[in-house]
């Protein structure tokens, strides 16, 4: 079944300190070549018929995001077609 | 008569006892509301407690925003209706956009409960008129999200019109930008703060009795007010 | 309202005026269509039983996809995985005894879990008796071991119940939800009491402060009980941090909850009355670690583990804040007949555990319980250890009542069956209900039969082997009076300054600022002194202090004495607040029952512990047995944790650990009481 | 720059409070269509050079992701090329 995927992310003058303690971990596994790392929400709505795009947005506009501090984009996925999945 | 201080409970709040407990002590009468029930019943002022509404999933207090109550509220809340949000409160009323800016995970990502010094910046607002300005508290803080971001027009503002209602002192303990723990609307009216005042109203159980001045300002606010 | 409120106990925190019940939060799942009214609704049973069940295709290698207990019947020979779930030769010989036939998977299942150690008890039994057998007189008890928790009685009106738990195993596999878990678990049991809970405890032990795995498994820890704590609304008053190289492989998570009840709101957990209806109330039921309680808790982590991973439980702390609230509004309301908290094991012990407290008969509908995944098989849904679920014994003309409450709080209620007579025939005559068996179909298969109190009490005993362990000599040879003492100065300065700086005795705020500790607006003490005190009546001062603690090194050298020593620490902490000790739970953390030499250990803790507290006058009065907590094979140290809980009539008059300054004296005298 | 994202989701029979509180809250926005939601994070790293997807591999299962409960996805994306947001 298809289903809206909604990721909401902080703005990026929003400082995130979750991402920032991942990046800060990171040269303890031997990883230094990364340069930043940001962590937002990866939202996924099914809907019972049609996914409808224009009632997804709504709903991020009014409820997954909060506009202050956040954007969101959104997507429509079809499951059987996620990517490379682990493990 | 005595002033009716609605307390709001929605599913996952928490400190709803310890601030009917508050209003209690100040000398008024806490009036229970409940989430589902648009009705104020009359009361004269609103207290949003702390906790973790609709378990805070998603974002803190972006669920509770939708609530019934919380719509008669918003309305009263611009025709001057005192409220005050306490954490958890305080998140909601900047979810559904009573006041600017917003609360996000504290920098050091942990909860955070310690006994926290504040200096109350202003003393003009329904809830802060027992105190003087300048005023040094001790109250506790204990939150996961109470780190307070705004733009910098809106952080300029705030701090132009003297609507910081009160900031950390000896240590900020969340990342707060400029130390923020709490702010007023324009008309002063409505409040949200991130310390606790609820907590500390009792020398047996908080760290000083600096909150009831919170609760007691309302009285003295509603006593003041024309009927 | 408006009226002080007087207790924690008798008020539920959170009723609004009840206006409109539908909450935002979460419609229940539809709540029962078709009730099972008491004798309808067995035609179903009876078709369980006919020839249909042989008629169909097999599925799943079972005909209908199912095994049945007429499939069993009719393939005895059959060969069942029984060691894999396991359980012994002699165990699954016993089982088929009782059953006069093979168990079906879904039995075999249930059968597997509740004979499991976690479950049964079936190694420690023989020893915990002592603490009954021993314990002095109390007229405070009114519930004591073998309920979910004791309960205390501590005014004429009032009580409290408290009892500590081990979530270890879950706790190593994934910290946060494992600890969060942890948590919410021991809430239930005493949310089963009929109190409200208000206040945690975490003794925990870590392996080595420097250790890279410390560095994963204590962070996620302190966030789950922090969160899981936090969330309900329950301020944390105490507990513990211990650093040891023995735990770096089995971290222990312990928890205490405590609750506050009016003593005519006591519950108990008894199916009474046939007639009566069962009800699951709280989350949906998933594939949460399933088997958790068979592998996970009775399984050490080695090589192949990786396989066998079990699928992990994850809390939801907003669920049971509303099922607490919903529980209390139901008891204020005189509505349920009989209570039981999901824990280990699940839907399998609370139904068993209930009609085998009555002495009656149970009949399930398995298919009326709401699912999370629709695919679940019976076994599956019998065995889920899913979080946040209550199942109530409820009077047919009470279920409305119930149902409606669940709704306002909006936590999923459905009734799925129905309570049994001992000595009663089906309703409809026909065959199916025998009496005093739980009877469960689904989808109009029997898929359960079995008298309830064979998994619950006729459970194996084993008196294990015990031998006291051949380096003990040896470790206690190496006396710590040849350890070399600092002589001078300097060397004392050293000294001094390495204690202060080792994680075990260093300042733990920057664990237990994770943690609320002023909510609800009770807590007298906390952190950082040697008992927390919670007021219990805000009139009259009434309240407890409770201490936890545990030494697994005096422990490993002296296992009777240290578990003695554990008591006798928690008894000084409470006792120098001011408070009369009056109770006790224990947390009995120990490697593999099947080592000698830890039954050794294990046996020599619980009668140091039995015995102190026969000393001291106060029972033991419930708690919790943790097994197998070693990595290959190495045990961690014997680690018994106590709690002592006591009386403060007046919380006010409480002694704080700090020295204060007397007011008009100069300088204050210091003394030292005791040897 | 191109970043890689990693999705990490909890694995399907692992219950998802956050989905189903938002789930749960959806009717009150007026939306009854919606038959599940799921929530989980989306972290994006940037790499100081060319994005590696081994190396982010490696990071997403040893530290982004707990296998015992999460399953994640890994995409390369063109950040020019980031679909509607908003707002
Ligand atoms: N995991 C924990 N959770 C809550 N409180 C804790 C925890 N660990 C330690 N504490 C508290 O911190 C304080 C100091 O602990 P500790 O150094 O172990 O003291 P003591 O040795 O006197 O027991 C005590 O009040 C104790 O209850």
């Amino acid at each position: 079944m298809p289903r809206v995927v909604v990721d909401v992310m902080l703005k990026p003058e929003i400082l995130d300190p979750q991402g920032q303690a991942v990046a800060n971990a990171l040269p303890r596994l031997g990883v230094t070549d990364v340069s930043s790392v940001r962590i937002g929400r990866r939202i996924e709505i099914e809907f019972a018929g049609q996914p409808d795009l224009d009632r997804a947005r709504e709903i991020a506009d009014k409820l997954l995001a909060n506009p202050v501090i956040e954007d969101f984009s959104i997507t429509v996925v079809d499951a059987a077609d996620v990517q490379e999945s682990h493990p | 008569m005595t002033a009716r201080i609605g307390v709001v409970t929605f599913p996952g709040s928490l400190d709803d006892r310890d601030a009917a407990r508050a209003v209690r002590i100040a000398g008024a009468e806490a009036v229970p509301l409940w989430h589902d029930d648009a009705d104020l019943h009359g009361v004269d002022a609103v207290v949003l407690p702390g906790g973790f509404s609709y378990g805070d999933y998603l974002r803190c207090g972006a669920i509770a925003r939708f609530a019934p109550v919380m719509e008669t509220i918003a309305a009263g809340a611009r025709d001057g209706l005192p409220v005050l949000g306490i954490c958890n409160g305080f998140q909601i009323l900047c979810e559904a956009h009573l006041l600017p800016g917003a609360l996000t995970r504290n920098q050091h990502l942990h909860f955070r409960n310690r006994d926290q010094w504040l200096r109350v910046e202003s003393a003009g607002t329904a809830w802060t008129n027992a105190f003087q300005a300048g005023q040094e508290v001790l109250v506790p803080v204990k939150n996961g999200e109470g780190c307070y971001v705004a733009d910098e027009r809106t952080l300029d503002e705030l701090e132009a019109t003297g609507r910081v209602v009160a900031r950390y002192l000896h240590g900020n303990p969340n990342g707060s930008l400029r130390d923020i723990a709490g702010i007023t609307n324009e008309a002063g009216n409505v409040v949200g703060l991130m310390p606790h005042p609820e907590h500390a109203v009792e020398a047996l159980t908080g760290p000083s009795l600096d909150g009831l001045g919170f609760f007691t300002s309302i009285l003295k606010h509603l006593a003041g007010a024309p009927a | 309202m408006g009226q002080p409120e007087p207790t924690l106990a008798d008020q539920p925190s959170a009723t609004g005026p009840a206006v409109d019940p539908a909450g935002l939060a979460a419609r229940p799942a539809s709540p029962v269509p078709g009730q099972p009214g008491p004798g309808q609704n067995t035609s179903d049973t009876a078709r369980a039983g006919s020839a249909s069940d042989a008629a169909e295709l097999p599925v799943n290698g079972y005909p209908n996809g199912v095994d049945t207990v007429p499939h069993a019947t009719a393939t005895a020979g059959d060969l069942q995985p029984y060691a894999e779930l396991g359980l012994r030769d002699d165990e699954y010989d016993r089982i088929r005894q009782i059953l006069g036939r093979r168990p079906t998977q879904s039995e075999l299942a249930m059968y597997s879990i509740m004979w499991s150690e976690h479950c049964s008890y079936k190694s420690s039994k023989v020893h915990l008796r002592q603490f009954s057998e021993k314990a002095p007189p109390s007229d405070r008890m009114l519930a004591g071991i073998g309920e979910n928790a004791g309960v205390i009685q501590i005014s004429d009106r009032l009580a409290v119940t408290f009892k500590v738990e081990s979530h270890n195993h879950p706790s190593f596999v994934e910290p946060h939800q494992g600890a969060a878990t942890g948590v919410g678990g021991i809430v239930r049991d005493i949310l089963a009491m009929g109190a409200r809970p208000v206040a945690v405890m975490d003794p925990l032990r870590f392996g080595a402060a420097d250790h890279p795995d410390t560095a994963r498994v204590l962070p996620g820890v302190v966030a789950g009980i922090g969160t899981y704590g936090n969330s309900l609304g329950l301020p944390n008053i105490g507990g513990e941090v211990v650093f040891d190289p023995c735990y770096q492989g089995n971290p222990l998570v312990n928890a205490l909850c405590l609750g506050v009840l009016p003593v005519d709101r006591l519950q108990n957990k008894a199916a009474a009355g046939p007639g009566n209806i069962v009800v699951l109330m709280g989350a949906k039921t998933g594939r949460d670690g399933i088997g958790g309680v068979s592998v996970l808790a009775s399984a050490t982590f080695d090589e192949g583990s990786e396989q066998r991973r079990p699928s992990v439980q994850v809390g939801d702390p907003f669920m049971e804040k509303l099922l607490i609230e919903a529980c209390l509004e139901l008891y204020d309301a005189g509505l349920v007949v009989g209570i039981q908290d999901l824990g280990g094991a699940g839907l399998t012990c609370a139904l068993t555990e209930t009609a085998a407290a009555a002495g009656t008969g149970m009949r399930v509908w398995l298919e009326r319980v709401v699912l999370r995944e629709a695919s679940m098989q019976p076994h599956e849904i019998l065995a889920s250890e899913s979080q946040e679920r209550m199942l109530l014994i409820v009077a047919p003309e009470k279920l409305e009542a119930v149902l409606k409450i669940a709704e306002k709080w909006g936590v999923p209620a459905s009734a799925i069956g129905e309570v049994t007579g001992a000595a009663q025939p089906a309703a409809d005559g026909q065959a199916g209900a025998e009496p005093g068996r739980l009877l469960v179909t689904w989808q109009g298969h029997t898929v359960v039969d079995v008298p309830p109190g064979s998994l619950v009490d006729d459970g194996p005993v084993y008196a294990r082997p015990m031998r006291e362990p051949a380096d003990l000599i040896l470790l206690q040879a190496d006396r710590a009076e040849t350890l070399p003492r600092p002589s001078t100065p300097e060397a004392l300065r050293e000294t001094l300054l390495r204690m202060i700086g080792s994680p075990n005795l260093c300042d733990k705020s920057w664990i237990t600022e994770q943690y609320d500790r002023y909510v609800l607006g009770n807590t007298v003490l906390a952190q950082p002194e040697d008992a927390g005190i919670i007021r219990i009546d805000e009139q009259s001062g009434l309240g407890v202090a409770i201490s936890v603690d545990g030494n697994g090194r005096y422990a490993r050298l002296d296992p009777y004495n240290g578990a003695k020593l554990a008591l006798a620490e928690a008894y000084r902490n409470v006792a120098v607040t001011g408070a009369k000790p009056v109770a006790v739970t224990d947390c009995l953390n120990f490697g593999s029952p099947e080592d000698p030499g830890v039954m050794w250990q294990f046996a020599e803790a619980v009668r140091g512990l039995a015995d102190g507290c026969a000393e001291l006058g106060i029972p033991v009065t419930g708690g919790n047995v943790s097994f197998y907590n070693q990595t290959g094979a190495a045990a961690i140290h014997p680690t018994p944790v106590v709690g002592v809980l006591g009386v403060l009539d007046d919380v006010a008059q409480r002694v704080p650990m700090g020295f204060a300054r007397t007011t008009g004296a100069d300088h204050d005298l210091i003394f030292v009481l005791g040897e």
